[in-house]
């Protein structure tokens, strides 16, 4: 078990809601995290599942009509949550850094690399000279492997793995202690992107980064993550050290997912399929919000009860899962009590 | 030198008596009654245009004797030869003075650079004048009975290639030469004896025009300011659209001596902009034109006068006799009785029009009510009874078309339109429709004669006489009434006799003969119904406190401003 | 936990039918010129810089086999999928479907030969238009090719491919629009919109790409059940070699607008001859934490398709590439030494030099 | 030197100058771009031109008739149709007609005095111009400025009054606008002048040189008549800008919006970038961009469009001069003005491409 003080990101009972034609909608609902320092922390899960809310929430980030309504965030000792708008930008860019999914669209079209750089690094150290910024912005940029010249180049002149490493870069500008980096590979092709993570695990050992990789490719988290935590429908249903969850997933949910992605390593064709969609948020299903697709699903419990998340019986507190399979059933509990 | 100093002291002196208290910094201007008239030497001035009487610079404000004058017209020509609208003539006669001229405010013609009214030969056909002497120029030029007879000249040799082009149809029909006798007589030669040659005379198309500025052989619809001229004024400079500037010519020694010491014209594009003007007092007068909804907002406008002028503009129905229905009398005749010019008058413009009963309005020569006489309009049994006889009924009522222009004559147009539409269907035997088509292509159509069986056109004098208003209706397809073929054939008897009595009547001398026969050609062409008159407009002039014309001529309370429309800005004065 | 209740993706029979390929492509280019417009086309007369999206393609697809086209982005697989389908025209190089030359088909021979080839767009919600219900959006190919069925008969057509793509019961859906139901339903109605009008060829492009990693698989399973059902040939174009491996038959692998290597699925992921291939299936990520990568990846990046490398396009990345030969000799597809159907764009290890070499390594 | 002459040298040599610059030091592609753009001009203004000339010919109604009215007899008519060529065979006038604008005297008018046209836009496109441009910066300011507030405010009352305003100003009648402001501003307060471009006192004081009122008043230093004019330019100004700043501030206010939900724009905001960069920088910088379009586009609307403004407030323009002429069939008028807009908006449409890719790198050519 972690002690806290390995702890760098703590996420305490989060709940966010945003508004949509359908009335307001719970986009992460009761979801608790701990990120522990220096570690790469998959987060899995498909478009609508709430990843990048969670994400975004954490940086206490504007996003659209969501809010977060309740929970608590504790990074390194404070809860963000009592700071102010002002502290909150200070840390922003600062110690908490964001990559985003499509860095195309991620860095300002109007506004060179050196500009994006050279501002960020002098909001947070006015006393530097614009000259130092520049230099070190040069001096990142060559290390991410882009050549130093380049840094002068808009957005559109750089291929996609190039603006991927500037938006690495603009998280490293002030040595970031916690990378959320956001579906950070999906626009890139296989080639940039295996490179790309390369990239990601040796800056982690030379920044001595803490990241929180979200995505929805599961290769990809097997690849560079050391634990993984999986969302289903604004919830985390399961979490645990990556080689354990993928040898044996406990929720169905992770077991479906890890058996219907394609492996080119395998040398067995078979390919497994879920059945059914995930749910629409707006009215989610009661009980376990899995159930509907569940091949394991328990009739007389899980439509009904809404599984806790929490470690399985007997097994120890870095691995936790929401669902009944693994836990006292409430009818069990019930007849029990 | 010594003589124009004493004349301008006597003029100072004379003038500080009549306007009293005023503190005004005028120079060179005079009351109306106080003219010199015997100037006879020519060689006393050196004033040019340079040197204008005010100091160019001064501050802005009205403390310097300056009347600005609004109005919604534009300047097309200011070449005499070729002028031919309104406000140009108003500033050719304000910068120039002819022969003849009207009385401020009334119908009647006075001298102005003639010395007394023309000498006519026994046959009527020599008209002798004779020029005041040592007139000039406001730039100093002397003008000589010469320079007259050529100037006028250019109306029958250029004048018909002038842009407007219509100018020299007050000359060219009628005069066979123009002469100078000597310096100071001129010879007018006619062609046929014509009655109302005076009244051409004080048209701004004998106006004599500056040799220099318009050479012999070309017409100068813009001449470069300053425009000169032998008038009370002469324009010092103009920006279309903007305005136009007149200071007092010093050298004029007539009769109209201007009273302040600059007049500014300033043009307005929208008749509203130019009512608020007036009442915030940017403008000093708010002239043509305003428009009757304007005018009644206006009244009861603290410091504002509003004078109204039963001016010459006609409205009237072309009724056109080559094509159906209108070729049949008894349709004409049912139009004409089924009309209520008063509801007309009342309903669509307040009463600030006048309901009109003759082609010819008030106060001309001859002029009689003989449509009211003739048919007693409304009269709806007559008109049903006049279509009975062409055998219209209710169940095979009478179809009509008729056209007009829905802006040129202002938006109310519509409006009365419609009005004649519904009294024309009360007779139940008359069925309307009412066609709305734009000007251009409106008039080209109608008074070519071609398509339309009836319209709207107004109509205003060339010059003022009664003959104005009825022959160009007869003759010569008469603007599409058809009533003559174009080449000047009357299509039956009763149209014969009309063209022969407006001809006796062109050349009679004698006044009540005249008004006689003119009485004769009203009753015949209301019997016709060649046209049929709808109302006469009411001009308004809008001066501000303390802008006055001149108790010495006819309404005052307009400026001065009579039926003819003549403006006098040296009538103007400020108290 | 017990067992996995999961059931397993469907394979398709692969029931590939001798005799002529239902699909040829010979010596095909697509190039965009960069300036369009009629003075500008005065300006530069003769070298249009242009952007060679295909540049020179051969292959043909049998009938009933999957044909795998995979390659990174801009490596010109899509252009190639609608230049297959003649809604682009190629530049050069020559198409036939069935034998026939689709560039001498008059455009209503063309609008008849529609019917027979269809293709899928990645994006769902873009490819349907949201103001026809999913009965009207099925309905309207058939429309336009069986103008002679009565509304009845079209409506039954309907409910049945609504039927075959499990869209259960078919009732339900027919009469909603597309944003009433989810993503992967939406690909579904796509799908049967596809084979309503009974078509040979379906062009897959990127099928899979935008549906829920938990609806992917399901997808995959309807395709490949579809295929035996209704006798059809599939170009299944893709950027995901790990999904390609389980439907295709064979598969070509572009780079820069050319086919750098094309045979049987098992014998190019066995043992790739061309660098690039071999990068490119060692790039893709495992879903398995035990795994490491064993080459090292490409050096840079691609390069502009406006101005290719000389020679080998894939020379300036690749390890293995001799100065002097690599970026002079433009490869064309050859044998691959003890291989079947084999072919790969590589001087080095395909055709008659690597012929001397025992073993291709891999 | 006419006022046109020396109105075109004094925006047209900074014009030149500035192309001039940029054709020298910006990429060769920029380069065939801006020859293309003016190559393309050559023909654009032909077609239009021509298209004008025809459109007016099939038009009814004819200048003669419409100048002189119900007078002139029939014979008045030929002649002056016969002076003024109108009875040549058409293809004869259109040879004409492109023969005046190749050699750019654009000839005489046919109504109104047959002044020289030039003479005529001498006159009147400096009182235009003088109207327009400091309409549309105002226009843009309030657009942009409000737009932008509106977007950082967005669904707070704050937004809700502006997007109000900018439906409602869109929807106001210029006339009726400019009736109101001179009742309120000019009757009621006596705060401006009424309508003109100068008091007419002062107007005798100045000479006229460039025929830009404000600025011949500082060549000349004649500080009445500079008061004079820009008081009398403020109710007209405010008119017309006011009226066209409804659809920037609405294109300003959805374009910051739209650029707000910009992932570039959250990206900044989680560097900690303080939210008044975020909005007047990153997202401004960015928003704008389809605005210096819309405005190329407007300024050939501003040109003609400015003619309810100047028949309300008497302003001698070139709006006015062409409905006038228009429905007066003006032929050489019409066509005259219409040739000068069509090249005006199309060197103005060039000038907002050339900004467009100073602006947004983006953009190639």
């Amino acid at each position: 078990m972690a002690t806290s003080s390995d702890i760098l990101y703590s996420v305490r009972n989060l709940t966010v809601e945003y508004e949509t034609r359908h009335g307001v909608v719970k986009g992460v609902d009761d979801v608790s995290l701990d990120i522990r320092r220096g570690e790469i922390l998959g987060l899995v899960g498909e478009s609508g599942s709430g990843k990048s809310t969670l994400g975004k929430a954490m940086m206490r980030l504007r996003n659209g009509s969501a809010r977060i309504t309740s929970g608590e965030l504790w990074f390194d000792g404070q809860n963000l949550m009592e700071l102010s708008e002002r502290q909150m930008r200070d840390l922003r860019g600062s110690r908490l850094g964001m990559v985003f999914q499509d860095p195309m669209t991620s860095l300002n079209p109007v506004q060179r690399i050196v500009e994006h750089l050279t501002e960020t690094m002098l909001t947070h150290e006015p006393e530097w000279t614009e000259e130092e910024a520049r230099a070190r912005a040069e001096e990142l940029v060559e290390r991410l492997g882009i050549r130093r010249e380049r840094v002068k180049d808009y957005p559109h002149q750089m291929s996609g793995g190039m603006r991927q490493r500037v938006m690495i870069a603009l998280a490293l500008a002030l040595n970031c202690d916690l990378v959320i980096a956001d579906e950070p590979t999906t626009s890139l092709d296989v080639i940039v992107e295996a490179k790309f993570l390369d990239l990601l695990k040796e800056l982690r050992d030379e920044f001595n980064l803490t990241i929180l990789l979200i995505t929805h490719n599961i290769g990809v988290v097997a690849e560079v993550a050391d634990r993984v935590a999986v969302m289903y429908a604004a919830k985390l249903v399961e979490i645990g050290d990556v080689n354990q969850v993928f040898e044996k997933p406990l929720h169905p949910y992770t077991e479906g997912l890890l058996k219907s992605v394609p492996n080119i390593e395998l040398d067995s064709g078979a390919l497994y399929k879920m059945e059914g969609s995930p749910p629409d948020l707006s009215s989610p299903p009661p009980g376990c919000r899995f159930h509907p697709r569940c091949p394991y699903m328990m009739e007389e419990v899980c439509p009904i009860y809404d599984p806790p998340f929490a470690p399985p019986e007997g097994a120890s507190e870095d691995t936790r899962v929401a669902c009944w399979l693994h836990h006292p059933h409430p009818q069990k509990v019930a007849i029990g009590a | 030198m010594k003589r124009w100093i004493s004349v301008v002291a006597v003029l100072v002196l004379v003038l500080a008596a009549c306007t009293g208290g005023t503190t005004e910094d005028t120079t060179a201007t005079t009351a109306g009654d106080t003219t010199v008239p015997d100037t006879t030497e020519g060689d006393t001035t050196s004033t040019t245009a340079a040197e204008t009487p005010d100091t160019t610079g001064a501050p802005a404000g009205e403390a310097d004797g300056t009347i600005i004058i609004g109005t919604t017209d534009t300047i097309a020509s200011l070449d005499p030869a070729d002028a031919y609208a309104i406000h140009d003539w108003e500033l050719l006669k304000n910068i120039n003075e002819g022969l003849l001229r009207w009385r401020p405010g009334e119908l009647e013609l006075t001298t102005g650079l003639a010395e007394e009214m023309p000498e006519v030969s026994e046959d009527g056909l020599v008209y002798t004048v004779r020029m005041r002497e040592g007139v000039q120029f406001s730039d100093g030029t002397e003008l000589t009975a010469e320079m007259y007879a050529e100037q006028l000249n250019r109306l029958l040799t250029i004048g018909p290639d002038c842009p407007n082009g219509v100018a020299n149809a007050l000359a060219t029909p009628f005069l066979e030469s123009i002469e100078a006798l000597d310096s100071s007589t001129l010879q007018f030669t006619l062609t046929r004896p014509v009655a109302y040659f005076p009244q051409l005379l004080a048209t701004a198309a004998f106006l004599p025009a500056h040799p220099d500025t318009f050479p012999a052989d070309e017409c100068v619809t813009f001449p470069e300011a300053p425009v000169h001229g032998t008038g009370p004024w002469y324009i010092t400079e103009y920006t279309q659209g903007e305005q136009t500037v007149l200071e007092p010519n010093p050298n004029y020694t007539g009769e109209l001596q201007p009273q302040v010491d600059r007049i500014i014209i300033r043009y307005f594009s929208d008749p509203q902009t130019m009512a608020l003007a007036v009442q915030n007092g940017d403008i000093d007068i708010a002239w043509r034109i305003l428009g009757a909804e304007l005018v009644s907002e206006l009244e009861g406008a603290e410091g504002l006068t509003i004078g109204a002028i039963e001016g010459g503009s006609i409205r009237y129905l072309i009724l056109n006799y080559a094509i159906e229905p209108m070729d049949d009398i008894n349709v004409r005749k049912a139009v004409a009785s089924a009309i209520d010019r008063d509801e007309i008058v009342d309903v669509v413009y307040g009463g600030q029009v006048e309901p009109l009963y003759s082609m010819v309005p008030p106060g001309f020569i001859g002029a009689t009510e003989i449509f009211d006489e003739m048919y007693q309009s409304p009269d709806l049994d007559a008109a049903r009874a006049y279509l009975a006889e062409s055998g219209y009924d209710e169940n095979n009522p009478l179809e009509l078309e008729l056209w007009y222009p829905p802006e040129h004559y202002g938006a109310a147009t519509a409006d009365w339109m419609q009005l004649i539409e519904q009294q024309l269907e009360a007779t139940g035997v008359i069925d309307v429709t009412l066609q709305p088509q734009e000007w251009s292509t409106y008039v080209t159509a109608l008074t070519g004669g071609e398509a339309y069986p009836g319209g709207v056109l107004g109509w205003f004098f060339d010059f003022p006489d009664s003959s104005n208003y009825l022959e160009p209706f007869v003759f010569n397809g008469g603007l599409g009434t058809m009533v003559t073929s174009p080449e000047g054939e009357p299509i039956n008897d009763q149209a014969a006799q009309l063209v022969d009595l407006l001809n006796e009547a062109s050349v009679e001398q004698d006044e009540d003969a005249r008004a006689a026969l003119y009485e004769e050609i009203q009753e015949i062409y209301a019997d016709l119904v060649v046209t049929l008159p709808i109302y006469f407009e009411t001009e308004h002039v809008v001066p501000r406190d303390g802008v006055s014309g001149s108790d010495e001529y006819a309404s005052p309370e307009t400026l001065n401003i009579g039926p003819n429309l003549e403006f006098y800005y040296s009538v103007l004065s400020e108290n | 936990m017990p067992e996995s209740r999961l059931e397993q993706v469907a394979t398709p029979t692969h029931r590939i039918e001798a005799g002529p390929p239902l699909v040829e492509v010979r010596g095909v280019k697509k190039y965009f010129p960069l300036q369009s417009g009629f003075l500008a086309s005065l300006f530069n007369r003769g070298e249009q810089p242009a952007v060679r999206a295909v540049d020179g393609v051969d292959f043909e697809i049998r009938r009933g086999e999957v044909f795998g086209l995979a390659g990174e982005s801009g490596s010109g697989k899509s252009t190639v999928g609608r230049l297959v389908l003649n809604l682009l025209e190629p530049t050069e190089g020559k198409v036939f479907f069935d034998g026939m030359d689709l560039s001498q088909l008059s455009p209503d021979e063309m609008r008849r030969l529609r019917s027979r080839m269809q293709i899928i767009f990645q994006d769902p919600l873009a490819s349907l238009n949201p103001r026809m219900t999913i009965g009207q959006a099925i309905a309207h190919p058939l429309e336009i090719h069986e103008p002679n069925l009565s509304e009845g008969q079209r409506r039954k057509r309907v409910l049945e491919m609504l039927e075959a793509v499990g869209m259960n019961p078919p009732t339900n859906y027919a009469d909603k629009y597309p944003h009433q139901i989810s993503g992967g339903q939406r690909q579904r109605i796509v799908i049967a919109r596809a084979l309503v009008t009974r078509p040979e060829l379906i062009v897959a492009d990127e099928p899979i790409a935008m549906a829920d990693v938990s609806v992917r698989s399901a997808l995959l399973d309807l395709m490949m059940r579809l295929k035996d059902e209704f006798d059809l040939t599939y170009l299944f174009i893709t950027h995901d070699l790990a999904t390609a491996k389980y439907v295709c038959d064979r598969i070509a692998i572009m780079y820069l607008g050319r086919i750098v290597e094309v045979g049987p699925l098992k014998s190019v992921y066995g043992s790739p001859a061309h660098p690039y291939t071999q990068a490119l299936l060692d790039a893709v990520p495992v879903p398995d934490p035990k795994h490491r990568r064993t080459q090292p990846m490409p050096r840079g990046e691609i390069p502009s398709p406006i101005d290719p490398p000389s020679g080998c396009r894939f020379h300036p990345r690749c390890p293995i590439a001799q100065m002097g030969l690599c970026d002079v000799e433009d490869p064309q597809l050859m044998q691959v030494p003890e291989s079947d159907n084999h072919l790969a764009a590589c001087l080095l290890r395909a055709g008659p030099r690597a012929m001397g070499q025992q073993t291709p390594p891999s | 030197m006419s006022p046109l002459a020396l109105i075109f040298l004094i925006i047209g040599i900074p014009a030149l100058i500035g192309l001039a610059y940029i054709f020298v030091r910006g990429s060769a592609g920029l380069r065939r771009y801006i020859l293309t753009r003016i190559g393309l001009l050559i023909p654009m203004v032909f077609i239009l031109a021509s298209l004008v000339f025809f459109v007016m010919r099939v038009l009814p109604g004819d200048p003669v008739r419409s100048s002189l009215g119900p007078k002139g007899s029939a014979e008045t008519v030929a002649r002056m149709r016969e002076q003024l060529g109108l009875d040549d065979p058409l293809i004869v006038q259109y040879g004409r007609f492109l023969g005046d604008i190749v050699t750019l005297d654009f000839g005489n008018s046919l109504t109104g005095g047959r002044r020289p046209i030039i003479d005529e836009m001498s006159e009147r496109f400096p009182a235009t111009l003088e109207l327009v441009i400091p309409a549309a910066g105002l226009a843009l300011l309030i657009g942009i400025v409000g737009g932008t507030l509106a977007a950082a405010r967005r669904k707070r009352p704050f937004d809700y009054a502006l997007r109000l305003y900018s439906v409602v100003i869109y929807s106001i009648p210029v006339f009726w606008l400019g009736l109101i402001f001179q009742l309120v501003f000019g009757v009621r307060l006596g705060w401006t002048p009424i309508a003109g471009r100068i008091d007419p006192v002062i107007a005798t004081t100045l000479e006229r040189t460039t025929n830009i009122l404000w600025l011949d008043a500082i060549i000349t230093g004649n500080w009445a008549a500079l008061w004079s004019s820009l008081s009398h330019l403020v109710l007209p100004v405010v008119t017309l800008g006011l009226i066209l700043s409804g659809v920037f501030l609405r294109l300003t206010r959805v374009n910051v919006i739209e650029t707000l939900q910009m992932e570039y724009i959250g990206a900044a905001r989680a560097r900690g970038i303080r939210e008044r960069i975020v909005v007047g920088s990153h997202a401004l910088k960015n928003a704008i961009i389809p605005v210096i379009t819309l405005l190329g586009l407007q300024v050939a609307i501003l040109l003609a469009g400015a003619v309810l403004t100047e028949t309300v407030f008497s302003w001698p323009g070139m709006g006015q001069y062409l409905v006038q002429r228009i429905s007066s069939r003006d032929y050489t008028a019409v066509q005259s003005v219409i040739t000068m807009f069509a090249m005006l908006v199309a060197l103005i449409s060039l000038a907002v491409d050339i900004v467009y890719s100073l602006v947004d790198p983006r953009v190639r050519y």
